[in-house]
């Protein structure tokens, strides 16, 4: 075992929302990606969309606040941010596949080392693809959070993905419990570890080859 | 010229064996909870059942599609999403309901196409994954597209915060989701609404779905809040 | 000459909305398609709708009443009825396009006795296609109104439209100065005529053998 | 980020000749006419304009489009109407602008193509007529469709009763028309407004275009009355 400790889905999702650039337009999946639209950096204004037709979403509702028609993924009220709009799920889909969102923050099954992602189906399941290939399609930039491994220890980001593909190419960059890695051209670059664990313990949670970066940093949720 | 009905039973009446049912609502919002009631109470058989996720389970209960699905009332689902339905993936397994699954946004165009009379429409979603399979292919502009098809039905069932008598709807929030589309789409729509208001109330320039796609129209019986 | 009496502009429309069933939505053209939105018999509730996005056309406004942000076909200032809604272009023609429209009326350059529609350019012109060719393909019913024959006196309705088509076999009926003709598969009916033509006179204005109806009739226009 | 323009002429400034424009407005309804007046006095030519109609001449004065085509601005006209505008029907006898004639329909659905990511659509509309030269076809169904392609732009001109700083934007009647859906699909959608309102006052339910399609917002400088 190693002496580091691992983020939690929170502080992932807080890594993740300190990428965000001011004025982007993020969607989020459910899940840890959700977690992203709560820990938006101050000073930087960002409008969150979900693919069932809100662009703006606040921080969850609690007590008087909750509207049963106002409800994100998974059944969790929502509070909508000042410049917030609903619409159809056609018309949160344009926005999608029309390439007008700059980043999508989705969870993985697993991740191949060109950047391939398999999301939507596991064997014996029926399949739950729901908006995720037609995200990961148009979108500028997709980042995935996910747990670095399998319940059971196996590694997630692999060479090749041996589940189906939700999209070819399409990750640029991977959150996870203990490490950030970027997908380039070149391979899987490892760019930050958690507290207290070594590169050497991520290569070996991790299937392909990482490239270890020159600036290799620890996990930092200061910005 | 009449599109009020009294109850959810009248407006539901000719729902027949076999029909294929468009059904608005994405999780636990913006569901025809009445008209889902109305249907089951009639004890119509073999549905074809549009809808983005097949209805919520949730603490054991079934909530709206997932009531029909429990009885096995429902022959072929056409979704995005198994929602974890666990009656649902047990029947899928043991083949006694047909899944077509599309992207969720997909399906919605293909909804939209079929209210808006097009023929059939190129996405390069999906197209290099095994959700492409059987599906004709197109290079445009030097990228791989899939052909998608309209996806109409016999009945849209639809959810709306208000209506007038002639069907002009409004929704709130993410309540709309696939109700506004999924009116155009059905050879009849049929909206419940939480408030019926007179002909005059809603603004002109806010209505989200106008009542020429509207057939008919009915004040929901109840509405449990459920969050 | 005839000893009869031409319909103005507004009794073609007047005749052309007595056929308006109640509940219809019909879609109107410009010119003189859109007077039948002025003349809906008593006790018929109808909806107009006009191709730019509105639908629930009423009364062309005047005085106090004139928004410029609420525009008919040529600049005609309108009043919306009770139920009315406004849209996009998009929206508009997803609603024609759809099949959703019972009912449209439109002008015509020429039309065939088959139901051919020429109606978008005449030679030396640009296209003035307009919404027409949408608009006749999925309407449910297509009614044409127009004067009889052009300026020079040469008859409308053809054999065969020498002018390009907006649809072929659409028309189901033609209400003119001097007849109201229906298009069947038999051939053209004269249903009607106007008061004091003989139906001789206007199959001399009219190229193709028009079938005599056996209920033929002098137009009305008290329903 | 701050989409706020202090002026037309400035939200204007990078549209180069030569660039596609997509210009809303139908008739004398909806157009964006301080956009157009700033792109006039910075003297842009060879403009690729898409619109419902070129423009309006009335009383021998020109409108909105109608004043770049009077001084041979536009390259190329795409449209559904020459809207008897008679310096276009002019220029376009002496062969001095292309003009590609589309139905209405089928523009405004490859407008929204366009912004929504469809790479191209099947239509029946005008497939039995002359201006199906040219497109591909498709028997769908046994009905003879054709193949409409997306209809992007450089630049989207829209013009709004209301909007707020993030771009978000309301219209009234019939002046929405083309102006939505052309929002979708500028590569930069610029958007003039009579009122420029603080970020919380739109309803949240009732926006007709979410910011998301719109670069820059301006208040628009003068607006006269017209009918």
């Amino acid at each position: 075992m190693s002496a580091g400790s691992r983020l939690t889905e929170d502080q992932i999702a807080q890594r993740a929302a300190m990428e965000i650039r001011d004025g982007e337009v993020v969607n989020v999946g459910a899940g840890m990606p959700f977690l992203v639209s709560q820990y938006v950096p101050p000073g930087i204004f960002a409008m969150f969309h979900i693919e069932h037709g809100i662009l703006g979403v606040g921080k969850v509702a609690g007590g008087e606040q909750i509207d049963p028609d106002l409800l994100g993924l998974g059944r969790r009220p929502l509070i909508p941010v000042p410049g917030a709009s609903c619409f159809s799920s056609a018309e949160a889909f344009a926005m999608l596949r029309g390439g007008h969102v700059d980043l999508s923050v989705l969870g993985a099954y697993q991740v191949s080392e060109e950047g391939d992602l398999a999301n939507w189906i596991v064997p014996g399941q029926p399949s739950g693809v729901g908006g995720a290939m037609d995200i990961v399609k148009n979108v500028k930039r997709l980042f995935i959070t996910m747990t670095h491994t399998t319940k059971k220890g196996e590694p997630k980001i692999v060479k090749r993905c041996s589940l189906p593909l939700t999209g070819a190419r399409v990750v640029h960059k991977i959150f996870t419990d203990i490490a950030v890695i970027e997908v380039t051209p070149k391979g899987l670059v490892l760019e930050e570890v958690a507290p207290g664990f070594t590169p050497e313990e991520v290569q070996a949670a991790t299937e392909p080859r990482l490239i270890i970066s020159p600036e290799l940093k620890e996990i930092s949720l200061q910005s | 010229m009449n599109k009020v009905f009294a109850s959810s039973r009248e407006a539901v009446a000719d729902v027949f064996d076999g029909a294929t049912v468009l059904f608005g609502g994405w999780g636990l919002a913006g569901n025809p909870t009445n008209l889902i009631r109305a249907l089951y109470e009639k004890g119509v058989k073999d549905i074809v059942a549009i809808s983005n996720n097949p209805g919520t389970i949730h603490n054991g209960i079934p909530y709206d599609l997932a009531t029909l699905i429990r009885e096995k009332r429902v022959r072929k689902f056409i979704g995005s999403y198994h929602g974890w339905n666990q009656d649902f993936i047990e029947q899928w397994r043991t083949g006694e309901i047909e899944f077509e699954c599309s992207p969720q946004g997909t399906m919605a165009e293909r909804i939209r196409a079929a209210g808006a009379g097009i023929g059939g429409f190129y996405t390069t979603t999906g197209a290099d994954t095994d959700l492409a399979a059987g599906k004709e292919r197109k290079i445009i502009n030097g990228v791989e597209h899939v052909l998608e098809l309209p996806l109409p039905a016999d009945f849209a069932f639809v959810k709306a915060k208000r209506g007038d008598p002639w069907g002009n709807l409004i929704y709130r929030y993410t309540a709309q989701n696939f109700n506004s589309i999924m009116a155009m789409a059905g050879k009849v729509t049929i909206a419940e609404v939480e408030e019926l208001v007179e002909l005059e109330s809603l603004d002109v320039n806010h209505i989200h779905t106008p009542g020429i796609y509207v057939q008919r129209i009915v004040k929901g019986e109840e509405y449990e809040r459920r969050v």
